[in-house]
């Protein structure tokens, strides 16, 4: 295993020592149990809470911030954080407005809020949660675990965080999260597996002219592996199932996502927007929004992840809005 | 006909915080083939902060013993297997308020609700490659059978609970991230259905002493 | 090898295709001869320049926009451009005011970049270049090619920018840009090699516990081997040299950029943030400001290198001014 | 005694755009282990783009070969050694102005004054491990000695070249991206060095028809 750390087991104790080292304007730390605040927070709103394993940063700790998150609550490497820290995460930002907790579609990460949302509603603080569920990788139905939350999360805590920075009301802003989800569709493919810390060897191997497809971000093996395609190709399985799901029509506006997994270069994700755009072009849709980089990683995989949302103009002057955070960063 | 003491019970859930951690890799392993590797590790981190939690509990009530037990694995594992785990004990404690002793009758009632609080809170039903698949007839295998012994009765939930879990390998898996692989997820042996037998193996060792 | 490209000939031209659909407000890329300008040319201030070869990125396309550079210009994979690049990127952005060259000290960039000067001058366009060369892994002396330019070349580009926008003349963005390279140290290591796209397999092997020391951004092997050390010892091996070299002395003011070779993930860049932070403070250093991410990669190598640039009044503030390009963006 | 036309010239010009390719890995391979692997690439990329630009020239002045090489070059091939040679080419031209044949010392000023031109730019002398190491004593060689060929000449050139090459291995670099290595460089042959060892043999091909 080959990685710039310590111990595995002081892994996210210690990444997160080094963002407060690095952000002490921007955000706190807090230890035992983790979770990451403003550095300031601000109670005369909304509260937007997310949290998950670590080893998909910059998200969530790199989204707190002005704009974006009130707090964020890091689990283990790829395991959903326990509902103690969720509960202390909330009851440090949260005020009479109540908090919105964004929460990605694993049974692990719903199960662990859905704990902590009786353990706040205990005190009366106003909470809602939504799920993230955008992964059109794996098949929905009501009698599985349903589908994964990606890509969409981060532009939910972005377009939720400006909300509930302009004063939005809970209600409001759990409306606006279930409209993003509903608008937002991802899919993702691996060029390589990644390594656990505590594990030590990758999660899966993988063949040198292998490629797996439909990944999520816990380094799970995908729906299925294929033979690797130039990237134009590899960029077709991915957007097609995407453009059919909601389905997106000619006309729509929309916001491109090209997401790195961690070990893949930005040359590359240029590569890849540039196949998308055009695939999005012949299907009619205008791009008038994107994002391109390694905003949700699974540690060091090389892949991507490409997600679409259908935008409209309150979701885009959401998403314009002021955001300062370590990882995002406009008008301001 | 021998009952079940907070004794063993203690015994019990510190034997875990050494069977877990022995298992850690076989567990991860299962889970790196359809999950995401980290099922030895969830439940070694969690039992391994279990012991500690008792030392204020020796001889006390059992259904204590459960709820410590319960509120650890949920405030220390996270994952799906935490607020499973957790929920569990958290429900066999009830049925055990203010006991000292359990007969098998009693315990088996405590277990079922423990069980009972899995089903409710994860939603799985027998089929499903989770820990449901091997809880539901371990569980139904340790009612009394007329004039068995304790250890008896186990003994049977033991190798029936190993027999489900080796069922649960030509399954498809409909809960957990194992049923992001969909046709994948067959041919692997779920790693939580192997928790719940190695769970069932410690309270038979415990129990022997 | 396993890249999200198409042909290995298509790398930087397709990526190009990708930043320009990517980043039409910002860019404009124009094709043989390749080079990256704003959007909006600004000709009523010094131009700042900068380029090198591919397989860096975001460094240089990246950085081109409001408050940093004029104009880029991408050579192939890991080689400088020509100069007729450059001369057409100067004369596509430089007035009056004329333009800085930021040339990172490579034999192969330093004689492109003196022969375009030659064709610029001989336009009579005013023009400076400026040698990059913080890279303390190489020692410094005449009868070498003398050291690398690295990480400052990023804080150059910043600064720089910011004093062009703020309508310095040439002369003193010239300056100012010694300044900083004088100010600056830095030193990386990998723990892997990377491949280049038209050789298809790495530049070099490197077994499963070893790293290389003191390497440049160009793939090519560092100045010695040695076994893998837990994080917090290899940082000790990059600060050490860095802090002896200029020498940083306690009570100094300094910015701490550490930067991700391009395959490593955030989580790990952190926790060598969180080291060298330690060791700065240890030094008596004022950590006043920071940069931590991929900025300067190799392709998809896996490792990391720090920068450490000595801050005064000025170049704090001309940090702080507004920036808006692809890869950098605050206050605007 | 045999003189060097425009035809030479232009055929071993047209030559390196076959034989760069055709070497294009080996000095890749060479670039890799104490460079940046890009030489072998680069060399191919500037010499395949040279004989397209020469159709319009065939039979014409041997400096206007020389310079279109020498501007093709410089514009197409980037890093280190599109400068260098495009500077050797550029200078070489000068001296051959308006002629359509050169004798042996006439040509041997033009190359001197090519190698002027990569040590003017490139600062390396002799034992820095660069494509001097090379040039140098091989264009030494190449000057003409009493009563010997053309042909005689070139092959003496040669010969020297490839010696030269292989005697840039136990060296250390002191120029260029191999000098970062410091003794790691030594133990590789320079792959600048062996390109300028081609493109002799390119030369000697060409005159030999
Ligand atoms: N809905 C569910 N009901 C019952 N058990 C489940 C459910 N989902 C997952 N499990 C069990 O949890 C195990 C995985 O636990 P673990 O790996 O610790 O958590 P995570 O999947 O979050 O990484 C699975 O092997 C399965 O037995
Ligand atoms: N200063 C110099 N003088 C002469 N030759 C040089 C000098 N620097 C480098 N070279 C030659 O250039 C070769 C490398 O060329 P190339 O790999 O194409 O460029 P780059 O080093 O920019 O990748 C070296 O092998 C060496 O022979
Ligand atoms: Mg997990
Ligand atoms: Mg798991
Ligand atoms: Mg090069
Ligand atoms: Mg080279």
């Amino acid at each position: 295993m080959k990685k710039l750390i310590n111990s595995p087991e002081d892994v996210v104790t210690e990444a997160l020592q080094g963002m407060e080292l690095a952000h002490p304007d921007l955000l706190k730390v807090h230890y035992h149990p983790h979770f990451i605040t403003r550095a300031v927070p601000v109670k005369n709103k909304v509260a937007v809470i997310s949290g998950g394993g670590s080893g998909h940063e910059p998200m969530h700790g790199g989204f707190v911030g002005r704009g974006m998150l009130d707090a964020a609550c890091p689990g283990a490497v790829f395991t959903s954080p326990t509902p103690d820290q969720m509960e202390a995460a909330t009851k440090a930002v949260a005020g009479e407005k109540g908090a919105l907790l964004i929460v990605k579609n694993y049974t692990g990460d719903v199960m662990n809020f859905d704990l902590a949302a009786e353990l706040v509603r205990a005190e009366n603080i106003p909470i809602e949660s939504v799920l993230i569920n955008d992964d059109v990788a794996v098949e929905d139905s009501t009698w599985t675990a349903g589908r994964r939350g990606v890509g969409a999360t981060v532009l939910a805590e972005k377009i939720c965080g400006a909300a509930a920075e302009a004063g939005q009301s809970l209600a409001e802003v759990s409306a606006l999260c279930q409209r993003v989800n509903g608008q937002a569709r991802s899919m993702g493919m691996a060029l390589t597996s990644c390594t656990v810390p505590h594990i030590g060897k990758p999660t899966f191997d993988l063949p040198a002219d292998e490629m797996e497809i439909g990944v999520g971000i816990h380094g799970e093996p995908g729906r299925r592996r294929a033979k690797i395609l130039p990237a134009d190709g590899i960029v077709e399985l991915l957007v097609d199932p995407i453009l059919s799901d909601l389905p997106f029509k000619s006309g729509d506006e929309v916001l491109l996502f090209v997401n790195g997994l961690g070990g893949t270069p930005l040359i590359e994700l240029y590569i890849v927007y540039r196949r998308a755009a055009q695939l999005l072009q012949k299907a009619g849709l205008k791009i008038t929004r994107n994002l391109v980089g390694s905003y949700i990683t699974s540690l060091e995989m090389a892949g991507t992840a490409i997600t679409l949302l259908k935008l409209d103009s309150e979701l885009t002057r959401l998403w314009d809005a002021p955001v300062l955070t370590p990882a995002l960063r406009k008008g301001v | 006909m021998d009952a079940i003491s907070s004794t063993h019970i203690e015994r019990w859930l510190r034997d875990c915080a050494n069977v877990f951690p022995a298992h850690k890799d076989e567990l991860n392993e299962l889970d790196a083939a359809i999950g995401d590797g980290d099922h030895g590790a969830n439940m070694a981190r969690g039992f391994a902060a279990i012991p500690s939690k008792l030392d204020a509990l020796a001889g006390k009530e059992i259904d204590g013993l459960f709820r410590t037990t319960a509120t650890t694995l949920i405030s220390v594992v996270g994952g799906a297997s935490g607020p499973l785990y957790g929920t569990f004990f958290l429900k066999a404690a009830a049925p055990a308020k203010g006991k000292l002793k359990l007969t098998l009758p009693e315990f088996c009632t405590c277990l079922d609700a423990g069980l009972a609080g899995i089903v409710g809170l994860g939603k799985a039903v027998v089929g499903d490659k989770t820990m449901v698949d091997v809880l539901t007839p371990a569980l139904a295998a340790l009612h009394p059978k007329n004039g068995d012994s304790l250890t008896g009765a186990l003994e049977r939930a033991v190798t029936t609970a190993r027999e489900a879990a080796e069922a649960t390998i030509p399954l498809l898996a409909r809960k957990g991230r194992a049923s992001y692989l969909g046709e994948r997820s067959i041919g692997h042996k779920d790693p939580g259905a192997t928790s719940s037998a190695l769970l069932l193996e410690a309270l038979l060792g415990a129990v022997q002493g």
